[in-house]
């Protein structure tokens, strides 16, 4: 394992930006979110949470997915013999479609916690399952990933529940391990990717045998601290695969969507969520046809010319939450689609969240 | 950046202009052969009150340097008071633009009646002139909306 | 706070009342919830402290059709809301049984949060009634925090504490306010044109346009909101970094101008922390300013500034430029 | 043939050229559409589905109308009924779309159907997936049994295709076709009444395959008629609709249940969509 100053974090940041786009938790008015760093950037990687999770860095919130040109040929024009090709009729509006770009060049993904990396697995089992998604397979395919173990995990943290170690990234997909000891930060490539990434700051790391104890320490502390936390002991015995019957007919919905304000907040900061909407914007000369992220709370999602099959927000909270513990593991061999990571716990306006969700069940019985 | 051929620039300004008074004043100006600039887009409204906030902001966002409505004057209003509610909502609509950091003067309000001609060609000119000394409206557009 | 839940059950189980709106116990000791209430073992789960800044005013929208009165705990800022929705013909008041609820100002964890306490397991001292410091305990230790570095920055500017509009009232009131409500409007006010962009440019290219400023505000009830329309092509959820957040924000609180009571709803559930009550105090100040003082709420009766005018109005150009000569 | 489009991605659409338009009903029109090159953009299966957008307006799904036996131009019938389809009413011969496509699942015509009795029942514009299949089977003839067509409209005005259906379908050999709907009218000697009464009347024998499309409350109400002469589930298709955006199962519109509509359906038989939660 190497090992790097806490002092001299920014000259780590200023070598991988260097060579790569990097994307990292930075603090703006206030608050924390990720974003490209660059030297006026305020890097923040004490902030447990960032408010929007790093699902941007491989799903943005918005992403051009083409363009249409549109050239109007004048009607003299139109007549001659290229469009007589076209089965004789005369086009009138030319349409040229331009797909939009992949991302062809690597990036670092710094600070990532253990849980928000399981939430890049959740998506990788909608994007890349069936029909490969190639915008998102392009970020995947070059993205670095370094996660950081989280050092003090918070009351709302509940990530152990699905098997999410905070404390050893090394257990995730990452593709370097990182943890802060003392006033240190210990570096541990474990891919490919991450050893190429480890070369070129390989200057500013000191290779540190010492240190595995310490970061054997380190790990026991977090394990410790997670075990006290509130939620750590969550029964998600009732969720799961196949319990779409029985959950989705309970009466219990009807009583804990109450004061839901439809808002998508909780889909804008959760890690897995990855419903998106595909919209049309009319620039000077054509059409720049983009997605962006959607929520299954909002009350047109699903609303069409002739009406609606969800027309109730309880029937909106219903799918939101089965979409998560019920829907998604039937699909994906009971893997959830939550992280407990715990955003909507500390973001949700009403105070509703998905852990009262499973526990309004739990109570129940 | 639209120039004109002496390589300066050359606003795009839209005007909504209420249908009674200030459309009629723009139809004089024409008929009358005063001149006003030909970047001047004019947009007939019913009346200066239909002008919604959000049309002025779209103006912007989709390219406009400058927005200027045009209304009956105070007490000539066709629907009486229509010009009325229309003062003060741009009146909070300007102050909220000078308090987001938008450049005073890219929007302006002004009455105009159907016998002013040579008063909206005037005030065209004017306001042409001024937006071309703010230059290019960077703040309110949308980046989109150049390429 | 037992007398006022035993109020509530006396309301439900005598039948003055179908239902309550009031708030549920969270599973922490900070997240408690709204809710509606419709039978007395429901009420078990009532609670009112100190965190319970949510305003109910807007869900009276939604059940003031239902069969029987609805009880609605409000506080005094809440009353103003409620008068609003009144004046508006969106609730019905005389299904309406209003219980006014003291308030000493409420907290935002936030604060709690941005002071670097973490882990909470129970907080004490956050009772409705009572004084002294806030008790954090966590996994990390024991931390205290004075009340009133706790509370909401809407607390800071308080409206006072009489309630507007009530059929009982329970409990004290205190007037939280210790700043003047337009300090932070003029301090942008005296900035330089570059200055203020850049500062809005900051705080909006934050917004992650998830909607709960508006989902949340009392005086946005349009059965359809304009940004939900689908024949325009400015899209209500993508964040673009552009212009469009800005236009977003500018409408949101102009279709509220003149309306808007400054509950502060929409700055305490922005999840990026934006201060969105700046733009809607802004419009206040205008209005104030221009056209004589004017508080939403205060009195239902009273016309809108915004639906009104004089002959003497100021002309649009002299409301800008009035910090120069 | 155009290969611009082979898709390097299943979002990119390609653009087609319509080149014909029939207007079907008052409120449905036809769009014959192909590649700027002439012939088809792509090949499809009964059943299956394609998104059709008109840059700027908007993006919507349709099924293919036309068999995969046309091997010329794919077909689309369209009714009038929102922002989009009024958009795409407005067009003229020689304007250009986009399509991308196919999406979906499709009619088991190669296995399931192959040497049954098909019944097919249809309302209004529900006629638009299935006359895919029936053409399909009319062009092999062979691989089928007898062949029913029982389909209903508002009026004589609005029943689509009408003009097909006379001189093509009603001549082939061991097909029959029922035509209703459902007021009296002048000019009109067959049949008046609903699709469902028509079809107890009639009394179909469960030797056969029910498939059905229309409008949700017909479809609801064939399915007790065709439960009360006897079917099973098992003997009944359908195909479902709700709002899609991407049409291959990310975008989570059309996502009820474990089930994407784009993606697992929309052709679905009946014990498949007992067991989604009751959201369509």
């Amino acid at each position: 394992m190497y090992t790097i100053s806490k002092d001299n974090l920014n000259s780590l940041y200023a070598k991988i930006a260097s060579s790569y786009d990097l994307f990292m938790p930075i603090k703006k008015a206030g608050q924390t979110n990720y974003g490209f760093w660059n030297e006026d950037a305020e890097a923040d990687i004490e902030t447990l949470k960032t408010v929007k999770s790093g699902k941007d860095a491989f799903f943005p919130q918005v992403e051009t997915l083409y363009n249409v040109n549109k050239t109007i040929i004048p009607a003299d024009v139109a007549a001659s013999d290229d469009a007589e090709k076209a089965a004789d009729t005369p086009i009138k509006t030319k349409l040229e479609v331009v797909p939009g770009k992949f991302v062809d060049q690597d990036f670092v993904i710094f600070g990532m916690k253990p849980c928000d990396v399981r939430g890049i697995e959740v998506m990788d089992n909608v994007f890349l399952k069936d029909f490969v998604d190639n915008y998102y397979k392009s970020r995947r395919e070059h993205g670095i990933v370094v996660s950081l173990a989280c050092h003090a995990p918070e009351e709302s943290c509940f990530c152990t529940v699905f098997g999410i170690d905070p404390a050893d990234p090394s257990k995730s997909v990452a593709d370097v391990a990182t943890w802060i000891v003392d006033d240190k930060l210990v570096w541990k490539p474990l891919t490919e990717k991450g050893e190429a990434l480890t070369a070129v700051v390989k200057d500013l790391l000191t290779d540190d045998s010492a240190v595995d104890s310490k970061v054997d320490a380190e790990i026991t502390s977090i394990t410790e601290i997670s075990k006290k936390l509130p939620y750590a002991n969550l029964s998600l015995e009732d969720w799961g695969a196949g319990k779409t019957d029985e959950k989705f007919n309970d009466e219990t919905w009807s009583k804990i969507y109450q004061g839901c304000l439809g808002c998508g907040t909780c889909t804008f900061v959760c890690p897995t969520c990855q419903c998106y909407d595909i919209k049309d914007y009319t620039t000077k000369n054509g059409i720049q046809r983009y997605r962006c992220w959607d929520s299954c709370m909002y009350s047109d999602f699903t609303l069409m010319a002739g009406g609606q099959n969800r027309p109730t927000q309880l029937q909106r909270f219903r799918q939101r939450f089965m979409h998560k513990l019920v829907y998604y593991p039937t699909n994906n061999d009971g893997m959830y689609m939550c992280v407990g990571c715990g955003r909507c716990v500390e973001k949700c306006p009403q105070s509703k969240n998905v852990v009262k969700v499973i526990k309004a069940f739990e109570n129940k019985k | 950046m639209p120039m004109n051929e002496n390589n300066e620039f050359k606003p795009l300004i839209v005007a909504f202009c209420c249908n009674w008074c200030s459309y009629a004043g723009a139809d004089l100006a024409g008929s009358s052969r005063l001149t006003y600039p030909e970047n001047v887009k004019i947009i007939r409204v019913p009346c200066s009150g239909r002008v919604n906030p959000m049309f002025i902001l779209r103006a912007f966002e989709r390219g406009a340097d400058g927005v200027i409505i045009c209304g009956c004057h105070p007490g000539d209003c066709h629907y009486s008071t229509g010009n009325y509610y229309a003062r003060r909502r741009m009146a909070l609509l300007f102050s909220m633009l000078e308090y987001m950091g938008i450049e005073n003067g890219r929007t302006r309000v002004e009455w105009c009646s159907a016998a002013e001609g040579a008063k909206f060609s005037k005030t065209m000119n004017e306001f042409c002139e001024k937006i071309a000394s703010l230059g290019e409206n960077v703040r309110l557009g949308d980046l989109r909306c150049k390429n | 706070m037992q007398e006022l839940k035993n109020r509530l059950i006396q309301l439900i189980s005598d039948g003055t009342v179908a239902r309550v709106i009031g708030w549920k116990k969270g599973d922490m000791p900070y997240n408690p919830e709204p809710a509606c209430f419709s039978t007395v073992e429901e009420l078990e789960d009532f609670v009112y402290d100190g965190f319970c800044g949510a305003n109910l005013s807007k869900m009276m929208i939604e059940v003031a059709n239902l069969e029987g009165k609805t009880a609605v705990c409000l506080k005094p800022c809440d009353t103003y809301s409620f008068n609003q929705l009144i004046r508006e013909h969106r609730v019905n008041r005389e299904n309406a049984y209003i219980i006014g609820v003291g308030c000493r100002g409420k907290l935002d964890i936030e604060k709690a949060r941005k002071a670097g306490i973490k882990g909470i397991e129970a907080i004490e001292g956050v009772g409705i009634e009572g004084e002294g410091d806030v008790t954090f305990k966590t996994i990390y230790g024991d931390k205290a925090m004075a009340y009133s570095e706790l509370l909401l920055d809407r607390c800071h500017v308080c409206k006072g504490k009489d309630h507007m509009v009530y059929d009982e009232v329970i409990g004290e009131s205190k007037d939280t306010a210790d700043s003047d409500r337009f300090d932070d409007v003029k301090k942008i006010e005296a900035m330089s044109s570059a200055e203020k962009f850049a500062y809005f440019q900051n705080e909006l290219s934050k917004c992650i346009r998830c909607n709960a400023c508006r989902n949340v505000c009392p005086a946005c009830s349009c059965r359809k909101c304009v940004f939900d329309n689908t024949k325009f092509d400015s899209q209500q959820r993508a964040n673009v970094d552009s212009f469009e957040e800005k236009m977003f924000h500018i409408i949101r609180a102009f279709h509220v101008a003149g309306r808007c009571t400054d509950c502060g709803e929409c700055s305490r559930v922005c999840p990026q922390g934006i201060p969105l009550h700046l733009f809607n105090r802004k419009f206040i100040k205008d209005i104030d300013d221009f056209y004589g003082e004017f508080q939403a709420g205060k009195d239902p009766e009273a016309q809108s500034p915004l639906t009104d005018f004089t002959f003497e109005d100021l002309e649009p150009k002299q409301a800008v430029g009035r910090g120069e000569n | 043939m155009c290969e611009c489009g082979k898709s390097q991605d299943m979002l990119i659409p390609q653009v087609g050229i319509i080149t014909g338009i029939t207007q079907e009903t008052p409120d449905v029109k036809t769009f014959r559409v192909n590649a700027p090159g002439g012939g088809k953009l792509f090949e499809h299966m009964p059943g299956q589905c394609a998104m059709v957008c008109v840059p700027g307006v908007s993006e919507g799904m349709f099924s293919i109308t036309s068999s995969p036996t046309n091997k010329e131009y794919m077909e689309f019938s369209i009714k009038k009924c929102g922002i989009l389809t009024e958009q795409l009413h407005s067009l003229q011969v020689g304007d250009q779309i986009t399509v991308r496509g196919p999406y979906g699942n499709n009619f088991p015509v190669e296995t399931e159907f192959k040497g049954k009795n098909l019944l097919f029942i249809a309302g209004g514009i529900g006629l638009a997936p299935l006359r895919s299949v029936i053409n399909y089977c009319i062009d092999n003839r062979e691989n089928y049994g007898r062949i029913d067509v029982l389909y209903g409209s508002r009026s004589a005005d609005d029943l689509v295709k009408l003009k097909e259906i006379q001189e093509v379908w009603q001549n082939v050999p061991n097909m029959n076709v029922y035509l209703t709907i459902d007021r009296e009218q002048e000019g009109w000697d067959g049949h008046v009444g609903f699709v469902p009464a028509y079809l107890k009347e009639i009394g179909f024998t469960t030797d056969c395959i029910g498939i059905t499309c229309g409008p949700p409350i017909m479809i609801k109400f064939v399915l007790q008629g065709l439960k009360e002469l006897g079917f099973t589930d098992e003997q009944i298709y359908t195909t479902l609709e709700l709002r899609m955006k991407c049409g291959i199962g990310k975008c989570g519109r059309c996502n009820i249940g474990s089930k994407y509509v784009c993606k697992d359906g929309p052709v679905f038989r009946f014990d498949e969509i007992d067991e989604l939660p009751n959201e369509y």
